[in-house]
């Protein structure tokens, strides 16, 4: 979309002047680079090194490594125990291990983060133990994990609403002087909801520590990216809040890690909010339930097949000299032995108590929980009884 | 006659309106190409084009603020909300400016607007995704609130909405998209904003709507067990409530339950409990009672059987309308 | 014992609750230098520093989001919400977040903030600004839900509403902002969730709340020319609920009108005389009737009158309590 | 707020590459100039002429003079009936008169426009009966004009909302086959409301032809700019959804018609929206009940006194020899006279009748508020009774 050239009333008599001399550009510093940044190449070769973005520690990026690997095991498995009916619905991280696991390398482990519930892998590579992180899915509670002791926020559903309570931990943390960072991911289709746009606004006004992480995988559900915005890429956003913004390619491990670790960085030093776009793909349907050959072309997940982020990164490890075969079946059995102790461990039904759902409302139940308790209580009593008899 | 699903009448009633009046726009997310998650929009795009039935950005307060516009241009758009708590973005837009415009400006711009929900649970889903919020909608004047539990209801209902001068949120009971019933379509027999009797009884009327009729039917069939002979009443239309059908049924019986899947506290149910008692104190034979989901968020797919309403609960409560005359015995301590 | 405002009360309370714990912050639109458009937070950011009492950015979501992280990090927000209609925007933050969060984190997290919504009409105030929400949030569970009536009960409800443990929605009736009454603060009487019998009185209970209440006083004084003698209980915690006081007058009364100002449809007071009919039955004479606002968008200025619950409207209605047990003429035709 | 070098880890061995060869910038044409338009300077005396913007022509100067004349007496006269208790509030539009009355002549006549409660004076620059456009003020009803009639949404209070509809009106019209153009107004404040982002999103999206005018006054009742965004300008709010954006001087009436011409033809051309932020400032308090000396220094009034836009437009024209004393005098004139119109019709009390509470509701009225008619016409009998006896 460009400017066109205005319908003219009349043309002014007087002496015409050029466009007005070159004022210092207020948006320098706050838009993104024109094109993604972009350290290896899809085929994992490495590009030229840059000032801008060096290339993290070797260790990072093995650790990178292992977790996306572990990851994507792990993914793999949630989709299996959807077919047997362990898990009620799975959305699948497939394709976005590299922004998952890069946002969790590049923040301390006493940083926060607010996942969605595509984060699954960002869960698991933060340490918190997958049946946890599955609770939700498999349907015994709302979250499974211990959000204030793994500094986890809940997975969010509705979208974008997170954006906002990260604003909020990260000022707060700020406020009582601690460095904390926050990191709130959020997807392409959730930029359009209106809490996208207050929540990075109130980080900006108030300075907080967040970085925002688009994860642009092209699709919300089935609509394109064409159906949310028109503008040249979602990291054009932040200028519009006086917040920094970069674009990275999201399946290049390495730019992913660099570029993190940079806002990160950036936050921490307390200069307010960052915005990364990751461009990225969504390999799986939306969720196990979803049918993605209504709307996509399976030639273009077939195309993205050619950028995995894992083959890209053994590629460029392997081609330095720091991962071999060996290293490559340890972690492999790593991720192996990780799925099945996940598989053994849900394969046994967890067991709820109906008089659990009163205790958590509010503090102490309201003397109208009570009563409604008594009576689950009593009907509880009596299903027993018939079943007994 | 054909044995069809509310999901597929539903689908119908949408596409013969877009037919019948091509006014009518139908637009949200993922009603497109991939015909909604629930698939009502199925084939809506193919057959009619993308600028009649088309995917928005994502923002709800956005779809239904856009209606608004467009319905001020002259159009008549019908909007999907994904899920029940995924309206509630649209909360404002909906409260101040669909409910309003007719009346902030004296009739001259109207909002002929309908706002699908799929809404409550039953169906195992997760958190956010199962809220039963009509009550929101129903005491928010200027808003009809409508809520079929039959497919034929469903196909006339949704017309019936489409064609109406006022914005209409139409909350669909997503336990039931896929329970198939005989059908004929068109279907269009009583007129909008009536009760109907979906069972005849004579000991008491059990009032529902939407998610919780074949609960009370089923209650009912149950009772007939326990001796009692139970008449459903199917409310359809919350908002404008027929009251005539209601108080008649009761009455009749002299004793009434009212159901509803929401929790209880401020709910419909509320609403119908004290306007039956209201308009049948003197043949009222015991409290008119209620049976509603827990006054608790909507818990997770293991626990929901324990929130939702059950024929056993419904059962409960019609044993307690007092049929030795005696007061509740819970109740007269305190 | 001082005479003063409702506003000047709550201004105390908050000063009160900031000198008692330094985790509490007061923000929102224009409530710092200003102190609020209703003055509310007069003098809080002198007093205490723009990092204790804030001005944010114009946007209500924004607000209560930002209120839930904060929170998450241990601190305690206390957030104005400038005028009822104008916390819609904030519904999703409220319904999905800050009422479910300790639920859906099984106690891990919890969210005690305070957000205050100056409410209801009597003002002359202009669309928008006169909404009654209350319903809205008493219908979701997770949160709780008070309304003061009084000078003292503005100071008390608000101090204990930021002290609970779980979130609430502190609606604050703008038109008795104003009014002014002897006090003396601190004054913390009765527990945080019970009603008050504000007049005691034989022949009726009269239920009401936040701006109701003067009403409902003013009624019962006037009653007694007609020769009747009215208790008028005063709810204050909508949720939670004092069943307790408001069925114990009942019982002793045995007739019962509830009074809200908000419109009536699924209302609060639908929820009040659906669980006072099903806990009194066997002592009412008459059925619960409700006096309310009208089922419309609320009205312009000059004709709120005619909206608004007054005391002919109550005494009215006290008059239809079947005095000669005579069932409603109005309802037994229909 | 600027990026800042980012903790490195450790440097990549390898040799560096120089920043990204530059891409061609995909904000181009999307992004304001880095300082509003202006054409005439604070003094009124004219800048030299520019190719982008040329002067409007020289009636439609004149024509905006006699209206914002028109429009300040209107103002201050519904100013002055708050004071004799004939309105219940006024939110003056003094200061603004070059952006309110701009909208309205950049305008056809069957375009739409979507006003706030500020936009008192481009409800009467486009010609809607003063008495009509205070209807809401006065308290008889919310909106006292047919807004189907005028093309004039309702005035809209609820923040930012009226951004939505703009967008799905615009859109509408042109799926219609109509070449419409809907202008929205709003405020600096309510560009943090997610409705501002939604709505413009949606006119991206969907190409429809809408102006969004952001009248920056610098205040949201007491809260300043600074407290709203951290970004160089509101304009730049526009890449982010791809919509071309500027920024104007907008006490400059001639900028304001220029940039608001081209604006509005870039939208009737079907390029889609527009996005204007005028700089401009609120000279009387937020409405007559608000106490502006709270929280504003009278100085920073005083300077922008200096530059009134009526006064400037008043140099400029005559010192173009297009305004001369006689003409002053007429529109001056003319102004006394519509406001003394104004006040005589504003000492009759409107007659509202309380059963007219029913009528627009719904279309037609549901049986309940038939029943709660019929209570209130015997309410109103019984006090007529009452009143006789
Ligand atoms: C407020 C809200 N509206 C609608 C939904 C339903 N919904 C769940 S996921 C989704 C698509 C999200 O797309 P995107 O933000 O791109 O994230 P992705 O799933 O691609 O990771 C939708 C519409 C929701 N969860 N919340
Ligand atoms: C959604 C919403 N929140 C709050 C308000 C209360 N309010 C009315 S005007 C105003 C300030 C608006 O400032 P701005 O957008 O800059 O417009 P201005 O009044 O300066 O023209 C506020 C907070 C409102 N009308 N709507
Ligand atoms: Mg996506
Ligand atoms: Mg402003």
């Amino acid at each position: 979309m460009t400017t066109t050239p205005q319908a003219v009333r009349r043309a002014s008599p007087r002496k015409r002047r050029p466009a007005t001399p070159a004022a210092p550009d207020p948006s320098a510093g706050l838009l993104p680079r024109a094109e993604p940044v972009r350290l290896l190449n899809p085929d994992g070769t490495a590009l030229p090194p840059r000032d801008d973005y060096p290339e993290p520690p070797v260790e990072a990026l093995r650790e990178m490594y292992r977790r996306m690997v572990v990851g994507r095991r792990f993914d793999a498995q949630a989709t299996a125990l959807t077919k047997q009916g362990r898990l009620a619905v799975y959305p699948s991280s497939r394709g976005q291990e590299a922004c998952q696991v890069g946002a969790v390398l590049a923040l301390r482990d006493d940083d926060w983060v607010f996942p969605t519930y595509r984060e699954s892998v960002a869960l698991t590579a933060r340490g918190i133990d997958p049946v946890e992180a599955l609770t939700l899915l498999r349907g015994d509670w709302h979250c499974g994990y211990d959000p204030a002791a793994r500094r986890t926020a809940p997975q969010c559903t509705p979208l974008a609403t997170q954006c906002v309570h990260a604003a909020g931990l990260a000022y707060g943390e700020s406020y009582q002087g601690r460095d904390t960072v926050a990191l709130a991911f959020i997807g392409d289709g959730a930029t359009s909801e209106g809490d996208f746009h207050e929540g990075v606004n109130f980080a900006a006004v108030f300075k907080a520590p967040v970085v925002y992480l688009v994860q642009n995988n092209k699709y919300a559900i089935s609509v394109p990216l064409s159906r949310q915005t028109a503008a040249p890429a979602l990291a054009y956003k932040g200028v519009g809040y006086g917040v920094p913004s970069e674009q990275v390619d999201g399946n290049d491990p390495v730019a992913v890690l660099a570029v993190l670790t940079r806002a990160v960085a950036h936050a921490r030093a307390g200069h307010g909010p960052f915005l990364v776009e990751a461009h990225t793909y969504r390999m799986e349907p939306h969720t196990n339930a979803d049918d993605a050959t209504r709307y996509r072309d399976p030639d273009e997940v077939e195309a993205w097949r050619d950028r995995d982020p894992i083959v890209r990164l053994e590629t460029h490890l392997r081609a330095r000299g720091v991962l071999d075969d060996a290293a490559v079946a340890a972690v492999a059995e790593e991720a192996e032995a990780y799925a099945a102790g996940l598989r053994d461990r849900m394969h046994t039904q967890p067991a709820v108590d109906p008089l659990s759902l009163f205790d958590h409302v509010y503090a102490e139940p309201t003397p109208q929980l009570v009563e409604q308790r008594e009576q689950v209580r009593a009907e509880l009593a009596a299903d027993d009884e018939e079943g007994d008899a | 006659m054909a044995t069809m699903t509310m999901a597929k009448a539903l689908n119908a009633a949408l596409a013969d309106a877009m037919l019948a009046d091509d006014r009518v726009l139908v637009f949200g997310e993922d009603v497109g190409q991939l015909g909604g998650v629930f698939r009502i929009t199925d084939g809506l795009q193919a057959r009619f084009g993308d600028k009649r039935c088309f995917d928005t950005p994502l923002a709800e307060a956005g779809i239904v603020g856009f209606a608004v516009g467009l319905a001020m241009s002259g159009l008549r758009p019908v909007v999907e909300m994904q899920f029940d708590a995924f309206a509630y973005p649209a909360f404002e837009q909906i409260a101040s400016h669909v409910a309003k415009l007719r009346n902030r400006t004296r009739g001259a711009l109207s909002v002929p607007i309908v706002i699908r929900v799929p809404y409550a649970g039953g169906i195992g889903g997760v958190e956010h995704h199962c809220d039963s919020s009509e009550a929101y909608y129903a005491h928010t004047p200027g808003l009809k609130v409508v809520t079929p539990a039959t497919v034929e209801d469903a196909y006339s209902l949704l017309r019936e909405a489409i064609d109406d001068p006022d914005p209409v949120v139409f909350m669909e009971p997503k336990k039931l998209y896929f329970a198939s019933a005989e059908a004929e379509l068109p279907a269009r027999k009583e007129p909008f904003g009536t009760a109907v009797v979906r069972r005849p009884g004579t000991d008491a009327t059990l009032v529902a709507y939407g998610p919780a009729v074949p609960v009370a039917l089923a209650a009912a069939e149950a009772a007939r067990e326990e001796g009692w002979d139970l008449e459903v009443v199917d409310v359809r239309t919350i908002v404008p409530f027929d009251d005539a059908t209601v108080a008649a049924s009761v009455r009749r019986t002299g004793r009434c339950v009212v159901i509803q899947e929401a929790q209880g506290f401020a709910g419909v149910g509320a609403e119908i409990a004290a306007r039956v008692q209201e308009r049948c104190f003197h043949a009222l034979h015991a409290p008119v009672l209620r049976v509603s989901g827990l006054d608790i968020p909507y818990p997770a797919p293991m626990l929901e059987h324990t929130h939702l309403p059950s024929v056993d609960r419904v059962l409960d409560t019609v044993a307690r309308l007092q049929w030795d005359d005696q007061p509740d015995a819970r109740w007269v301590a305190a």
